[in-house]
């Protein structure tokens, strides 16, 4: 920990935070029947999310799955366009076109994927090949789940960036689930973070719920990327604490495993360390806590007050000329 | 992605009041096809994600991992290449198999294996390749782009291909089995806003229903509106409402959008010398265009009017409710291009 | 596989006596709108597999790689979504890469990708992919069922492509660039027929040409052969027969299939009233659907006669020449059909 | 090379010489004009072909690339439908709709693919799973070459294959080059075994123009595969001795590496061992040639007076129905 500013620990914990807390906003909206579509949460990742994220630089780009939120609060997207999404809101960064966290920041290096999982992996691999011809020295981050590492794009990306060298940090959120399905029905590897060996890229298993010990190796994996060494598999070992979303009650998962990673979980966790370190006090952490509630509320209010969208704006957008 | 929970909404129903049996909702009769095969035929197999232990992301395939067993129904890992291909491979070597997309837009992802592995298989090697796959498509659950597509168009050109897209629960069940008894691949699209919204008495031991046999839906006279999936229930609605104007709409239901129930539709136009074609896919080269072309050709001289498309605007389907329902067509839609037909 | 050498046989050319410029061959004029516009423009970029050390399979990017080097002409492993996710990545990014694939029909294998990713991205996130794939396709050259398709209608009904698919080696020069300058993914159909077999004089400097709009290669007044892409051949050629009978056949080459250029095939149809639609894709769903219904539904008033397709049947191309050859529309079905229509 | 019978190495020795000597003619028709389509060749690949179809039993099932000619004559495929089906006459198994090794013979378990590269895979799985359902024990066999394991199917169908232990064995057939592409810019793995270490599945690295050392890895893996031990990727490190195909001067290709390789050749390697072994004489070798010959010369007339197709056949076929 101590490797990391005391600076940077303080905002991971904010991140974290402001991840779980706005996520805790979202689940009222949605038992409230305002959310439009689903929820999916990432209660008990968050430490993933914000320490990976963390790891990057300006202009760096990121592309983050469902569940990471952190990710792109860590590159600065702000609750207000997360609420607005959810609540599919003209003033979403989508303007209403789509869900969730499917928006662009491109100002911030964020950029969408589609649902189809791991097809960002080429993508991505294409933004680097292409920042990489405009002389940038950009590095790209994106995310799969276990579950997502079976899809063939995610394999025909990995080895396009790690013949090319390619800049890129593919987080493997190893979650144990994908849906319904656990991770002995997924893969008969010993552990993701084998696959890279295929490809002849680096990899590196780590605490997914550890934030410091997920920034560190994010860290590496970009600097490696950044001097031009090629990709990085990070696979990162936490868990999925709720069903796949929010109609899922995951029947599917015994108690004892719920329990054994509710005293895993990464905030709680990080708290402790924290304070241990002298870091954070008791009111320093409520401080934190207030400033990220108040703003969470004054986001929400705004995103609410917010104007759907215009219908015609459905037939508008297809092509630039008809922007 | 879509949220399964089923939304609260007025039940649909066909008036059939000849018709008896249990009351059944549009998923449960998908599952009810699917048992009912796997007890007749042990052939019958099941492949795909979630569809075992958890029992299909919409339940259509609850409780048939308990009663058929590990061996009949499988699950994979997240692989649609792994469950078309394996379906495929399954159908060479004998089996039925039945693979479910969890939503039908995944069928990009292994559309060369529909497209050029299993629809061209009989034709290069004479060996069929008698699979089925199903799934959820189709909007107006807030899904967004890709939970919410109504991808028939991307097969319907496909040689080789059976397309399938049931509107009642009760076709819902004997097209199913018809489908899985059929020796070539079917695709068989189940509108996700159906499940749990279209409810049909069907009778105990209920039969197939004939793929490439379409069913009119409401006789009529003045024009017939062609028709099919969740848009049946939109057409029905706006037959009931010309009626009341003296516009008596035939309303067709293709059900088996390939191969077309040519006879039928021309029988229904020559009837009615008018002709709209309604979905929910987007316009241009939707399924819409075959039809007009096919009328155009075959029956243009009984025809009185132009032949008119109703469907989607061409773009990606939005999420935002005012803009889902923007780009769904709808009933006032369907009225006044209807009118303005009768009329012309 | 097909075999990429020319085989003999006659040059096609249009006659256009007032055009001046060398004699280019069809992949030569692809090669040099690659080669103008990575001169004129550094943002673009080539991607794909064997084109750069090899020059491609049908040689479309020879030299290239040389001219201008490894950063902008890369070389990707097999990997159909790595060419194409790295153009859309890469067109994220500012640049403009046109993507190649081997043989067409291999679009299937980044079917997802094209549809659900470059297609929707606008739309979606309002950033734009402004990348062109281009590559070879058609039959007639024995390459069996998956190197001699027609992919078109596969796109033509996405929302969010335009889909180009040029006859002559002038269009395909001037449409490439149009697509290059394009902000939206275009798909550029290239027949591999054409490509040693049709030679235009192309002017020094020939500069875009503007994507949606079609062109009267023949006049006529009796009837409208509405075709595209190697069909243009046979659709001239049929026409002359005509002419001989005193059937006047008006010869429309779409150019640009997606957006369609309805209004210059309503106007063309306006004055002949009659209506053929030509393609060598097989006939349903196919683009001759479109354009059936376009007429159908706007010049409905116009028409004495039904709208007719002549198209490609239902079936995978097959490899043995008599099969291909029973397989690809000709000449002689297009006269008697056009016979027939033009006495209706 | 005493592990293996000599009728079993002998019955090599005439199989690799059948895969060379057809497709010397097929050569001489290509040069005649008379192929209909392409020529792909698979000289100096005899040894992986034969000795890894060798290795399977009655009943199993074998799905060849391009290049497998010598796996479809060991599998009982005759040198008649291979005329048949290059020279597109109505008597080849395809009925003259389907080129080159294009065709099932399912009675001896050959089924075709499609061009798509490795998209047998899945099927292949597909085609296992449903044998185990049927209480069947067969083994499957297909191949990839080193390019096509960039594809996406590869990953699907091998990680599927794993999951679930199905009796396949996948030949992954390293000479070197994938049309113009040479493996450093195809992978950037070690070697494509470690691929398997991803899948959780067993693999190996056989010299693929040592007949009697493919045999000998092939039948390990199908024993493996039969005991319900999973699959397993046998990699055989062999070269493509010509281009692409007949069209491709191969002129990305150094005269060295060319000439390291032919003196590496398969069949002449293997003729010297069977000398040396006491196992075949002069008079013998003339004799196998011989036999093959006629046989060729046989059936190459036999082909050459068969009929074209009917067109009409063009329609037919596509559905059950249209039969
Ligand atoms: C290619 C593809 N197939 C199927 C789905 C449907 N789907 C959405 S999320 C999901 C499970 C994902 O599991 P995992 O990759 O482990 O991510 P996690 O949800 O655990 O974060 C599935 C099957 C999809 N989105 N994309
Ligand atoms: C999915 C796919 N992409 C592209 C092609 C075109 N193609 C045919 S063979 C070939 C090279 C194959 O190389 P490799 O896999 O090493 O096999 P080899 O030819 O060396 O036996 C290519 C690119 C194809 N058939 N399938
Ligand atoms: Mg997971
Ligand atoms: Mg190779």
């Amino acid at each position: 920990m101590t490797a990391v500013s005391p600076e940077r620990l303080l905002d991971f914990y904010r991140l974290m935070l402001l991840n779980r807390l706005l996520e805790e906003r979202l689940v009222n909206l949605y038992r409230q029947g305002k959310i439009v579509g689903g929820l999916y949460r990432s209660l008990g990742q968050e430490a993933t999310s914000v320490g990976t994220a963390h790891a990057l630089e300006e202009g760096d780009l990121l592309s983050p799955l469902i569940r990471n939120l952190g990710s792109v609060l860590t590159r600065g997207a702000s609750p207000r366009d997360v609420f607005a999404q959810y609540l599919g809101r003209a003033a979403s960064p989508s303007r209403g076109k789509e869900a969730h966290l499917n928006f662009c920041l491109p100002e911030r290096g964020v950029y969408a994927g589609t649902a189809m999982l791991s097809t960002m992996i080429p993508v991505m691999a294409g933004m680097l090949l292409a920042d990489g011809i405009l002389g940038k020295r950009t590095v790209g981050m994106t995310y799969v789940g276990d579950g997502a590492t079976s899809v063939g794009a995610f394999h025909e990306g990995l080895n396009f960036a790690a013949v090319r060298k390619l800049p890129l940090v593919l987080v493997v959120e190893f979650n144990r689930w994908a849906y319904s399905t656990p991770f002995e029905r997924q893969c008969a590897a010993r552990t993701l973070a084998d696959k890279a060996l295929g490809y002849g890229m680096a990899s590196e298993v780590v605490d997914g719920n550890d934030v410091v010990a997920v920034f560190q190796a994010a860290r590496g994996a970009v600097a490696r990327a950044r001097r031009g060494d090629g990709p990085t598999l990070l696979e990162c070992k936490t868990y999925r604490m709720k069903g796949h979303a929010e109609h899922d009650a995951q029947g599917y998962v015994s108690k004892e495993e719920l329990e054994a990673w509710r005293v895993r979980d990464p905030i709680a966790r990080f708290e402790r360390d924290l304070e241990e370190a002298g870091l954070l006090s008791g009111p320093e952490r409520s401080a934190v806590h207030d400033a990220v509630l108040a703003g969470l509320d004054a986001d929400l209010a705004w995103a609410e007050a917010s104007p759907m969208p215009d219908p015609a704006d459905a037939l508008r957008g297809v092509f630039a000329e008809s922007r | 992605m879509a949220d399964p929970r089923a939304k609260e909404g007025a039940i649909l129903s066909l008036e059939e009041p000849e018709t008896t049996g249990p009351e059944t909702f549009f998923v449960e009769a998908v599952r009810q096809a699917l048992a009912e095969e796997m007890e007749r035929d042990g052939r019958v197999i099941l492949i795909g994600e979630d569809i075992g232990h958890y029992g299909g992301a919409f339940r259509a395939t609850d409780g048939l991992l308990s009663r058929f067993g590990e061996r009949r129904v499988i699950d994979t890992p997240i692989s649609e290449e792994a469950v078309i291909g394996g379906a495929i491979g399954a159908a060479l070597r004998g089996l039925r198999p039945v693979a479910e997309l969890q939503f039908m837009d995944f069928a990009a992802r292994a559309f060369d294996l529909l497209v050029n592995f299993a629809a061209k298989y009989r034709y290069r090697t004479g060996l069929g390749v008698p699979m089925v796959v199903r799934g959820p498509c189709g909007a107006g659950v807030h899904g967004g782009p890709f939970h919410s597509q109504t991808p028939e168009a991307w097969f319907t050109h496909v040689p080789g291909m059976k397309v399938v897209f049931p509107a009642t629960a009760r076709d819902a069940k004997g097209l199913l089995k018809a489908a899985i008894r059929d020796d070539d691949p079917v695709l068989f699209l189940e509108h996700k806003f159906l499940y749990r919204r279209v409810r049909d008495r069907i009778p105990v031991g209920d039969g197939p229903v004939p793929i490439g046999v379409s069913a009119v839906r409401r006789p009529g006279r003045d024009l017939t509106i062609v028709t099919y999936g969740a848009m049946l229930w939109t057409a029905l609605e706006g037959a009931a409402e010309l009626s009341k104007e003296g516009i008596e709409a035939e309303v067709l239901d293709l059900r088996t959008l390939r191969p077309l129930d040519e006879e039928a539709i021309l029988a229904s136009v020559a009837r009615t010398s008018r002709c709209l074609i309604l979905h929910e896919d987007t316009r241009t080269m939707g399924v819409g265009a075959e039809v007009a072309a096919v009328v155009s050709e075959k029956a243009f001289a009984r025809l009185d009017a132009p032949v008119v498309r109703i469907a989607a605007p061409d773009t990606p389907v939005p999420f935002s409710p005012p803009l889902e329902e923007a780009f769904l067509p709808n009933t006032r839609t369907l009225v006044t291009a209807a009118r303005q037909l009768a009329a012309w």
